[in-house]
């Protein structure tokens, strides 16, 4: 297999030179900071979020191919569903690329992160790939608890 | 029966092959460093001669191959000290490196003008010095636990000592004077219960007494490697991760930060943020080889094995007039580490002497003045033995030492 | 004409025979880390095979080899930096570590509120968080030296930085990042003049250019041995012996002591004060034999070479439409460390498909994230150079280079 | 060569077994200690100094044969001798042991300490043998440090 099969799939790539959803947002209701200390690489995300849903998510990110691409699929997969189905896909994924090497079969509109499996394959890379997740999940708690704030 | 192959075992030792002074080498000084076996001297060349490189951040392969041999070592160690999590193994120079972290970074965010750390009265200058200069610094006091005639902890001492004033309890696992296993569990329960924390020098333990950190139920417990047959240059701080957590860095620099700028720095994550510049990691990865290869005899077998050459070893040195050993006589709560006095010949020269036979020994304080002043001694000759020795080494010793005495002139018989 | 025979050099690393990815290695990522001839892995096998002992205290055969082995590798690098004296070299684990040392021995006990501590802009971390740290702890200042366009220190800014509030300058002697030469000796004069110290963080000048600490006329200066040949665990600090004298120890324990008391320590003298426990034996020994291979080939040969692939390097680099390299253009200036971005293909991407053609660089903030917010970068990807490395080589650098930006869909000419 | 003729020969074996000036002073002048962090061994040397010369030398100590043997060579090569002359029996004696690897031959009355050449093989034990001459060297500045502040 070589490097373009692997890694920088066309999907990859098409995303890495057209990312999604980038960009602040004005009005977010959640804005979390992520940071790869290994390279260095940031990503600022920012979700509205309205009655647990995510209703608009953007990023600011600077990064390698890999880090850009997913954070641009997690944008398309998680915009509009609800703080639960987000953290479930999250869930999925993270589990996709941590997980042994099977390939995962996802859901179809999950698809286009079927292109980051290549990933696995480069243990360094995994920690790029993941890096807009877990800055998701943060934001998700984040949001939580806020929202717990305003209730009592 | 044995519980390994004796023989195979020092086959795997290329160093017990070599002579000195025209003898086979008898090498009794296994307390102060380990030889290592060949599959540990392999894992540093091939390391060197096929995937050298600077670890954590790097994307090529040799970077990659090498950050991976080298936290798999993390795994190994872990597992070995049955450890619950991985980032709470961090890697040091040697186990006196690691009791000075803990001494720094928890010691002078914790101790305060009138606490008390409580010692042992046999522990080895690393873990005393430490906590001497903290303990000056802050104010604080070092309290001692008492030995027994026979070189034993007091249980009833320590219960009177450990009390309200208590934060820190720091002790040996085994003395690698007396050979005295310490009953860490017990202190433990007494420092817990006072609400101290409990660290533990496995310098000697860890080698040679299979070793569960739940079991030993301590905060922090500290080795090193060299003596338990990897490399040199590799200690091991383990600690609770809680503590870990709450504890500022000790080191700072390249790899255990998180983000840098010019005025300010977040640090990294465990177990990185104790782990400052560039690691030792070819050593780190050979260490594994050693941990693997203590694992393939079985830590229950290498300790039955020096419970046999130690109780022959006792045996055979009360044929001797005039030698006088100390620690507990009896082999089952001792380590295989023998430290005596012979026939008012001094220790080094009972070292030079035993040395023209091939025989090599450790005469001197070994890191423990302390415990000498209590022993009213300068020092004592000292055989510490390991998997590779033998009964027929022993009777080598014993010869000598009889040999030691006719060529200072029969001192014993003046 | 060359100033040593390549072709033999290339031979003594083992390493270089090693294929990454179905094509031969091309190894440029020597500021990380360097690669080992054969005469050092040679060395460690050798002391484990023969002579492994603990140091300083013994009187056995074997501890008296290793003692004399080690202690003469501290003569070699005493020569080798041209220091007047030997009980100033002090082996630590790295450059880090000993950055340290001295942060904690002498800065805890001379920085004072308000006293300044000036760094440069393209510190690396190592030699930046600690004085961060102490800084913030005893309200001290850092001050920065800033750096012309071209990544050179701005003298006239320097005077003016330096002055009646300054304690000390802690500098690289040559960037990690940029390649660029420090005027050390002019900082000296500046630093000396308003009564400041001067720290020189020689993890990259020493292992390639002719150091004399006298020349330099620095105060303390650190380094590396694994960047120079040597093994993984090893560093260096070397200070003004009236310094060290007057510094307090930093870790305690074992061999660094003179007597011990249950109450009180008197410690040992230089450079024992600060080598606190079981040394990395074996890598020192082995370090020597770097030393050695360094002192054959010459340091000045070492440099030539590095100045030649150097200049051809940075003027083959122009041939690349959007190839952004840092630091200053002449390599007479600078050292074998080229960083640049190239074509909107992030670092990480350059250096996963380099590595595809077995071509090992490095991407990232190289421990200075500071420079790369100056920069505007979030990374650079860099070459570096050692001995070893040939122009061919560096012709297969540029050529996988196209072939990064034809992967990565033609970044360069969308 | 065997150890018996190289570290054991007689003279030293004498003068371990029979060391002379053993014990405390009470009119000393000086009391100085020496050790050898090495490994532990400690002397007390205690010095009567009449008008720049030494009229009694005693030692305590607690060492090894070479380290108890010097000691009492040197307390009978420096007994009665002026405090220059000591000096320079000590600097004759520390060549011996640290000078390359020839015989030296010392003056007849210093014979005694040509027995200790033999340790000069043992380069860990050249220290036992230095000990009390160092400490001797000490306790010699310390002697007319003393001197000085009296003449003040
Ligand atoms: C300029 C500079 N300083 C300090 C260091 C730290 O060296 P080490 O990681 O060996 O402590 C490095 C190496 O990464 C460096 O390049
Ligand atoms: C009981 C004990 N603690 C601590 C140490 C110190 O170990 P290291 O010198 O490897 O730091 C030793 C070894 O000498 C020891 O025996």
């Amino acid at each position: 297999m070589s490097l373009a099969d692997d890694l920088y799939r066309e999907t990859i790539l098409d995303h890495y030179h057209h990312p999604r959803n980038q960009g602040a947002l004005e009005d977010a209701t959640v804005k979390t900071e992520g940071v790869n200390p290994l390279c260095g690489d940031e990503v600022t995300l920012y979700l509205k979020v309205d009655s647990d849903a995510i209703s608009d998510i953007k990023l600011e990110a600077h990064g390698c191919s890999i880090n850009m691409a997913s954070g641009s699929m997690m944008s398309e997969a998680v915009l509009g569903q609800s703080l639960e189905q987000a953290m479930s896909v999250a869930g999925v994924f993270k589990n996709m690329m941590l997980g042994g090497s099977q390939e995962t079969a996802l859901p179809e509109e999950l698809e286009d992160l079927e292109a980051l499996q290549g990933v696995r394959k480069y243990p360094v890379r995994i920690k790029c790939a993941l890096l807009p997740w877990n800055t998701l999940l943060e934001a998700i708690e984040t949001s939580r608890a806020k929202g717990e704030d305003h209730q009592e | 029966m044995k519980a390994f192959d004796l023989e195979q075992v020092r086959k795997d030792f290329p160093i017990l092959s070599r002579a000195v002074n025209g003898k086979p080498l008898v090498y009794l000084d296994n307390a102060a460093t380990a030889q290592k076996p060949a599959c540990v001297i392999q894992a540093l060349t091939n390391y060197y001669e096929h995937y050298n490189a600077n670890i954590h951040r790097g994307i090529h392969t040799l970077s990659e191959e090498a950050t991976s041999a080298y936290e798999a070592v993390r795994e190994s160690i872990r597992d070995f000290i049955a450890a619950p999590c991985l980032r709470s193994v961090i890697f040091t120079r040697n186990a006196t490196e690691a009791v000075n972290l803990v001494a720094h970074s928890w010691g002078r965010t914790n101790i305060l003008p009138g606490d008390e750390i409580v010692l042992s009265a046999m522990e080895h200058h690393s873990n005393l010095v430490p906590w001497q200069l903290l303990a000056s610094e802050r104010g604080a006091k070092l309290v001692y636990l008492e030995l027994t005639e026979s070189g034993e902890i007091d249980l009833q001492q320590a219960a009177s000592v450990i009390g309200a004033r208590t934060k820190l309890v720091a002790v040996t696992m085994m003395s690698n004077v007396l050979g005295t296993i310490v009953p860490v569990a017990e202190l433990a329960k007494l420092a817990h219960a006072a609400g101290a924390l409990v660290l533990v020098d496995g310098a000697q333990g860890v080698p040679h007494l299979k070793t569960s950190v739940t079991e030993l139920d301590c905060d922090f417990l500290v080795f090193s490697l060299h003596k338990m047959l990897g490399p040199t240059g590799v200690g091991v701080l383990w600690g609770r991760p809680e503590l870990l957590e709450a504890m500022p860095p000790f080191l700072s620099g390249g790899d255990m930060i998180g983000s840098v700028w010019r005025d300010r720095v977040k640090f990294n994550e465990l177990p990185y943020k104790f782990e400052a510049g560039t690691p030792n990691i070819a050593d780190v990865i050979a260490s594994g080889a050693a941990i693997d290869y203590l694992n393939r005899l079985g830590m229950d077998n290498v300790r039955a094995h020096e419970i046999e050459l130690t109780k022959y070893a006792l045996n055979r040195m009360k044929e001797l007039d005039d030698a006088l050993v100390y620690g507990p006589l009896d082999a089952n709560k001792r380590g295989g580490v023998i430290s005596f006095n012979f026939a008012d010949v001094h220790p080094h020269d009972i070292g030079q002497i035993l040395n023209e036979s091939g025989i090599a020994i450790r005469a001197g304080h070994h890191c423990c003045q302390p415990l000498m002043r209590d022993l009213k001694v300068a020092g004592t000759a000292r055989a510490s033995f390991y998997i590779y020795n033998t009964k027929d080494e022993i009777d080598q010793f014993l010869e000598a030492l009889q040999e030691a005495d006719k060529v200072m002139g029969h001192v014993a018989c003046r």
